[in-house]
């Protein structure tokens, strides 16, 4: 292989990596943004489906089943906890709410645990992406590409949504001003709930496709919580395009750092953050969708 | 006065106030409560010294998070060696009393003050991790009490000849040392490695580092991922393009089980052999590495299929004692108690710890890893065998193919 | 010197024009009323004289001073004070707690922290001479959110005058109160020392005659009339606005 | 009512006034006994529980009144801790140096952080707090020729004071208990005082105080750093206890923590903190000879806290003498 073609590998590898991010960051980037509440157990989410796809894929024999009903299971249990947890803290402080997830996601880590033991567990490409097809002589396993093909159509079907839909302009209008909202008639506790198990139904769906690459273990719901964190903060709280624009920033710094900079790979996409802290304190887009 | 009057403590504003002291009286007798719940909830440990007193022998170990399946093997091998010997030694009943040291050096550290302090154990074993091991030392160097080492390979464990401490592992380079020769002779000349970037991977990777050089050998690259790394893809990536004659890796746990199916699937096993240091492929990650781990070669100073009479009493009596496998980890922990028991029937169940140095020093024994014997540091000297992971008895096992006979670590 | 002037100033949220090119200077100790219908930009003016908000065009200025860029706390010290529409208040804290840390600020009690903040004399006089200002004397001891909506409103003003304000912005101070209340309040605002400007947002007609002895009417963003009460009353333009929101000369006490 | 409170203010006792310091200053005497009828093992117990409990006044401090709400406080911690811990190894253990460097650098991390997360309110405050402290506790495990990488810092001596006294269990154990007592009295100085005052109004309504003339951002930061030495000193007593120092004790999962001892015992006091580091560790030490599963009850009994006793302990105690007293 030439410089080049590694190159590009290691680029694609990023480009995977920060579309995977994207998804985790659009529905928590969506919750903020709609409810105000940074939701600290959306790593607990990820963490949830991906344990549900890896028994799922084994108990259905069916890639795609598994996925559907692992994401529908994770919405399921998204209600649950929108109804039990949030809902009755609609009027209370927002740091309240967000609290209540810190402590859900204490409780999520632990219960995965116990369910699911310590040891990392991996689960198989569908059988239709398990090859590495090569492009212009960069091999590259087929899965990735379908990775950032899934993260394209999400972002697009994301900005249709938001932009040219009437559901999207409530909720728009929502982010801006939400007391408008519930004055024009809506049922505003409707929509805070929709919205929630969306994100987390998205939060679920990227831990679904991400174990194939990830794998997933107890602990990896902090880790994944963190760098969505970074990705947000970076891109600026309640913005879908600077969700996707920091997400790609990351995970491609994060890929190259580790291919060209090892020793430093660690630090770095903190460092890439202090920067546009420094430079845009709001995040490099500020809060406004797409 | 609503409850959000003391949000404002010490409001020098008169309604309020007068009627805070009272409020300060129930704040005192709360910190009285806790300080008895407090004493209560740890009285119950502590027992004072006498002569038919069991002997008290505090275990740290993780069980729980990520570590908590190795803590269980090392402390179900311990407890096959105290039943085997009817938990009574030298007329005296042994009670091991367990602490949970998490992954954290802080939490483990806890664990041990806890158990000397509250437990006044007599004896200490265990710490997976060498963080732990390091603090866990300067505790037991000034209350003087006998530390045996089930996991901890830390280099420097031992090799700062603390007369209290012990191993029944290895060092990190008697691990790996060993494999930079055998490669050499076996043909395989230029070598890429890789390591997480934390303590025991540095020292792994140091110690097959020096043994590739010292025979001659060529390092082609390193490599060292952040521990807790889950993607490789983009080391994987540099390995293809270096194409080195062989990879050498140490990753252990969850790191080697994204590791070792990560090298599989970008198919690169084929054309560069992986070999590597023998925790990367054991039994806490042989399953979840699956047909990936099938043709590794690792170096460690156990297998599961020696052929010796005693590992074969061994797995026998772990399997029908737990119903299950013993690992790697079940021998460390036998071991481990093997020497603390040895020693307390030479010293006649006496606790006191200058004799029980004394005692552990000569021990000398057939382990089921082979023979084992201490070095002036307490480090053992032992074979470290060369597995290959093959598809056996319907499950993966480790297969020796080569012993490398008596390694001892060089010391400091 | 005039104690407040706007040349030109105006402010877009987006296209949206918010105020344009507004423009007028307020002598010291003048009394002015600023109406005009819901929307016409009246708070917005507020918040970008009071620097909550940067204007996008024009010039601010206090005291003949330029303080355009001036971030609210600099306006407050500059000498400007303002009132907000939305009780603004410290509602965890005493009434008196409230003043005071207005008080703190104009005596430039600040940074201090070795002794207690019972421990300054001048801040206790201070503080209670405002509370008396605004008759809220007996209830210095509750806690604002315990107020009445009345009472509340009184202390809103209380904290504003307590900055020992050159120039006073007052966002509609009667708003939400009974007759009784408003009596009492406009009561309070004529007994403010002659040589406080006073620039006030009030739907309440009989308060703005009570009051102001000059009005500026603003409509979508723009000044329409400037002028004494009559003056305005008569301007075509002024009716226009008001018909155009489907009312008569009522709606200007709406 | 009224006629009450006024006369009130003008004649309140000294006991009125100073009804939290004595009991702060009644629960030390009551801890000093501890060396002198309870076991070592509990003047360990102890020593733990007042390191922490300082530094979850220090967090305590931050967000019940100007209302910082930081994930980032184990920065601060830790770096403490390192400070102390290298200086203690390689130059010298006096405890007044190793304390003094270990509250400097604490307190210069704090102004950095301080300056930039300040720039953001709420819950930007909060992430970039958390995402910065992760910069930190990342760095702590790369410098490894400093802080000894995942091993940690081990070999910390125990510190002594000019010769005259090396610290043991029971003399250390007194030192914390002094600089505990201490700490609670700097915050609550500083909370009586007018800067305190203005902390208080900034943390209720912070437009209202930019409208009348203060800046807020400087006094935040005043704050912040202040709360962040006083974490790095409690950081640095931890190392001495301790006798090592790892990237665990920056990591933001410690800062969470702190984050739950505040809120169990109550946000907007001074001692509803330091009660609830008590409880906390007492909590979780007590359940984990029990359980495996002390996460999830620490989860469940922090989400009951925040469901029905939003104030805490101090609250819950404060309401329950108010239906005494009735």
């Amino acid at each position: 292989m030439s410089e080049i073609q590694t190159l590009a590998t290691h680029m694609l590898n990023g480009l995977a990596y920060g579309f995977l991010l994207f998804i985790l960051a659009a529905g928590l980037s969506l919750i903020f943004g709609m409810m105000d509440v940074i939701n600290l157990s959306h790593g607990s989410f990820y963490l949830v489906g991906g344990f549900l796809g890896v028994g799922l894929v084994d108990d259905l024999g069916n890639w795609w089943l598994a996925l559907a009903v692992s994401v529908g299971i994770v919405a399921v249990l998204g209600l649950i906890a929108e109804i039990s947890l949030l809902r009755p803290m609609y009027n209370r402080d927002h740091l309240d709410q967000i609290l209540l997830t810190f402590g859900l996601a204490l409780i999520i880590e632990d219960a995965s645990e116990w369910l699911f033991g310590t040891t990392i567990q991996s689960m198989s490409y569908p059988r239709l992406f398990s090859e590495t097809v090569e492009v212009f002589g960069v091999v590259i396993p087929s899965y990735r590409l379908i990775v950032i093909f899934v993260g394209l159509l999400l972002a697009g079907a994301l900005y249709l949504l938001l932009e040219r839909t009437r559901i999207g302009s409530i909720i728009r209008a929502g982010v801006s001003d939400r007391e408008m909202v519930s004055a024009l008639g809506f049922n505003i506790t409707a929509i805070f709930g929709g919205v929630f198990v969306c994100g987390l139904a998205l939060a679920g769906f990227a831990g679904f496709i991400g174990t194939p690459i990830l794998g997933v273990y107890s602990g990896l719901d902090f880790e994944i919580l963190i760098l969505t964190l970074i990705v947000v903060v970076v891109g600026g709280l309640g913005s879908l395009t600077g969700a996707l624009w920091a997400s790609l920033l990351i995970g491609l710094t994060q890929i190259l750092g580790q291919a060209y900079f090892p020793s430093f790979a660690s630090l770095i996409i903190y460092l890439v953050m202090a920067v546009v802290l420094l430079v845009r304190p709001q995040g490099l887009f500020q809060r406004r969708y797409a | 006065m609503g409850k959000g009057d003391i949000l404002v403590p010490g409001t020098a504003n008169g309604a309020s106030t007068l009627r805070r002291f009272p409020f300060a009286v129930a704040m005192i007798l709360l910190v009285a409560f806790l300080l008895l719940v407090g004493c209560g909830g740890g009285g119950g440990g502590g027992g004072q010294g006498g002569g038919e007193d069991p002997i008290r022998i505090g275990v740290i170990l993780p069980y729980s998070g990520v570590y908590a399946q190795l803590g269980q093997d090392i402390t179900d091998g311990m407890n096959l060696y105290f039943e085997e010997q009817g938990m009574e030694i030298a007329g005296r009943s042994v009670e091991l009393i367990q602490e949970d040291t998490e992954a954290n050096p802080q939490v483990g550290v806890e664990a041990a003050r806890t158990l000397i302090e509250r437990d006044e154990v007599e004896i200490i074993t265990g710490t997976v991790s060498s963080a732990v091991a390091y603090g866990v030392i300067d505790l037991i160097s000034q209350d003087q009490i006998p530390f045996v080492i089930s996991n901890a390979t830390g280099n420097d464990v031992t090799r700062r000849g603390i007369p209290y401490v012990f191993r029944t592992s290895a060092s990190s380079w008697q691990v790996s040392y060993p494999m930079g020769g055998w490669l050499v002779d076996n043909g395989v000349q230029n070598v890429y490695v890789s390591a997480p970037d934390y303590a025991a991977g540095q020292e792994q990777a140091g110690g097959f580092k020096e043994g590739l050089a010292a025979a001659g050998g060529n390092l082609v690259d390193e490599a060292y991922p952040p521990l807790g790394n889950s993607d490789y893809s983009t080391y994987l990536t540099n390995i293809s393009q270096a194409s080195p004659q062989a990879e050498w890796s140490f990753y252990a746990g969850t790191d080697a089980v994204s590791f070792v199916r990560q090298y599989a699937e970008a198919g690169l096993k084929e054309s560069v052999p992986l070999y590597g240091s023998g925790y990367m492929v054991e039994a806490d990650t042989i399953e979840g590495q699956g047909d990936a781990a099938v043709g590794i070669r690792t170096g460690l100073f156990y297998a599961s299929g020696l052929d010796n009479p005693e590992n074969t009493a061994f797995i026998e009596n772990f399997q029908s004692q737990f119903d299950r496998d013993p690992s790697t980890y079940a021998v460390q922990g036998y071991d481990a108690a093997w020497l603390i028991g040895e020693a307390l029937k030479a010293t006649e169940g006496d606790t006191d710890p200058d004799a029980l140095v004394e005692a552990m020093e000569g021990v000398e024994f057939q382990s089921p890893r082979g023979p084992l014997s201490l070095d002036e540091n307490h480090n053992p000297i032992q074979n470290i065998y060369i597995r290959e992971a093959r598809e056996q008895n319907g499950r993966i096992e480790n297969v020796v193919i080569d012993t490398i006979e008596n390694v001892q670590d060089p010391g400091a | 010197m005039s104690a407040l002037a706007l040349e030109g100033v105006s402010k877009y949220f987006g296209a949206l024009p918010a105020t344009q090119d507004v423009s007028f200077s307020v002598e010291v100790g003048e009394r002015i009323a600023l109406v005009g219908p819901n929307g016409a930009g009246k708070t917005t003016l507020f918040n970008l004289i009071s620097g909550e908000i940067m204007p996008d065009k024009g010039v601010i200025r206090l005291g003949g001073q330029d303080v355009t860029q001036y971030s609210p706390d600099r306006m407050s010290e500059s000498g400007l004070g303002r009132t907000f529409q939305k009780n603004s208040l410290f509602m965890e804290s005493t009434v008196y707690e409230n003043v005071r840390l207005a008080v703190q600020r104009r005596l430039g009690i600040r940074l201090k922290v070795f002794k207690s903040v019972d421990r300054y004399p001048e801040l206790r006089r201070e503080t209670e001479e405002v509370l008396n200002r605004v008759h809220l004397t007996s209830r210095s001891e509750m806690k604002a959110k315990n107020l009445s909506y009345g009472e509340q409103r009184q202390l809103e003003l209380g904290i504003a005058l307590a900055t020992s304000p050159k120039v006073l912005l007052l966002d509609e101070p009667t708003a939400g109160m009974s007759a009784k209340e408003t009596g009492e309040m406009v009561t309070m605002l004529k007994a403010l020392p002659e040589d406080l400007t006073l620039l006030i947002v009030e739907h309440d007609m009989d308060v703005v005659m009570a009051l102001a002895r000059r009005i500026i009417v603003l409509n979508f963003g723009e000044v329409i009339a400037d002028g004494d009460p009559e003056e305005v009353r008569r301007n075509k333009e002024v009716l226009a606005a008001y018909l155009g929101v489907g009312a008569d000369e009522e709606a200007l006490g709406a | 009512m009224a006629t009450q409170a006024e006369s009130g203010r003008k004649t309140q006792s000294f006991v009125s006034v100073h009804a939290g310091t004595i009991a702060v200053l009644a629960g030390a005497l009551l801890l000093a006994i501890v060396p002198l009828v309870g076991s070592r093992y509990y003047v360990s117990v102890f020593t733990q529980i007042l390191i922490l409990s300082i530094f979850a006044l220090s967090l305590g401090f931050l967000m019940g009144f100007p209302k910082l709400i930081s994930l980032g406080h184990a920065a601060f911690f830790g770096v403490g801790a390192y400070a102390a811990g290298i200086f203690a190894t390689r130059v010298d253990p006096n405890v007044v140096l190793t304390l003094g460097v270990a509250l400097a650098l604490s307190l210069l991390l704090a102004l950095v952080i301080g300056v930039l997360s300040l720039r953001s309110t709420g819950i930007y405050f909060l992430m970039i707090t958390l995402a910065l402290a992760q910069l930190v506790y990342v760095a702590s495990q790369q410098w490894e020729s400093l802080t000894g990488g995942t091993n940690g810092l081990v070999g910390i001596p125990r510190p002594e004071l000019f010769g005259l006294l090396r610290f043991d269990r029971t003399t250390f154990f007194y030192l914390v208990l002094l600089l505990a007592v201490l700490s609670y009295l700097l915050f609550r100085t500083l909370v009586r005082s007018p800067f305190g005052r203005i902390l208080i109004g900034i943390g209720s309504n912070e437009q209202r105080m930019r409208a009348i003339g203060y800046s807020p951002r400087s006094y935040k930061l005043t704050a912040f750093v202040v709360a962040g030495a006083v974490a790095g000193l409690s950081g640095a007593l931890w190392a001495h206890f301790n006798g090592i120092v790892t990237p665990e004790d920056l990591h933001w999962s410690h800062s969470a923590e702190a984050l739950i001892m505040v809120i169990a015992g109550g946000a907007g006091t001074l001692i509803g903190p330091m009660l609830g580091a008590a409880l906390i560790w007492l909590l979780e030490s007590a359940l984990q000879s029990y359980t495996d599963r002390s996460t999830m009850i620490t989860g469940i009994v922090f989400i009951l806290f925040v469901f029905f006793a939003r104030n805490g302990i101090a609250g819950i105690a404060q309401s329950a003498w108010e239906r005494v007293r009735r």
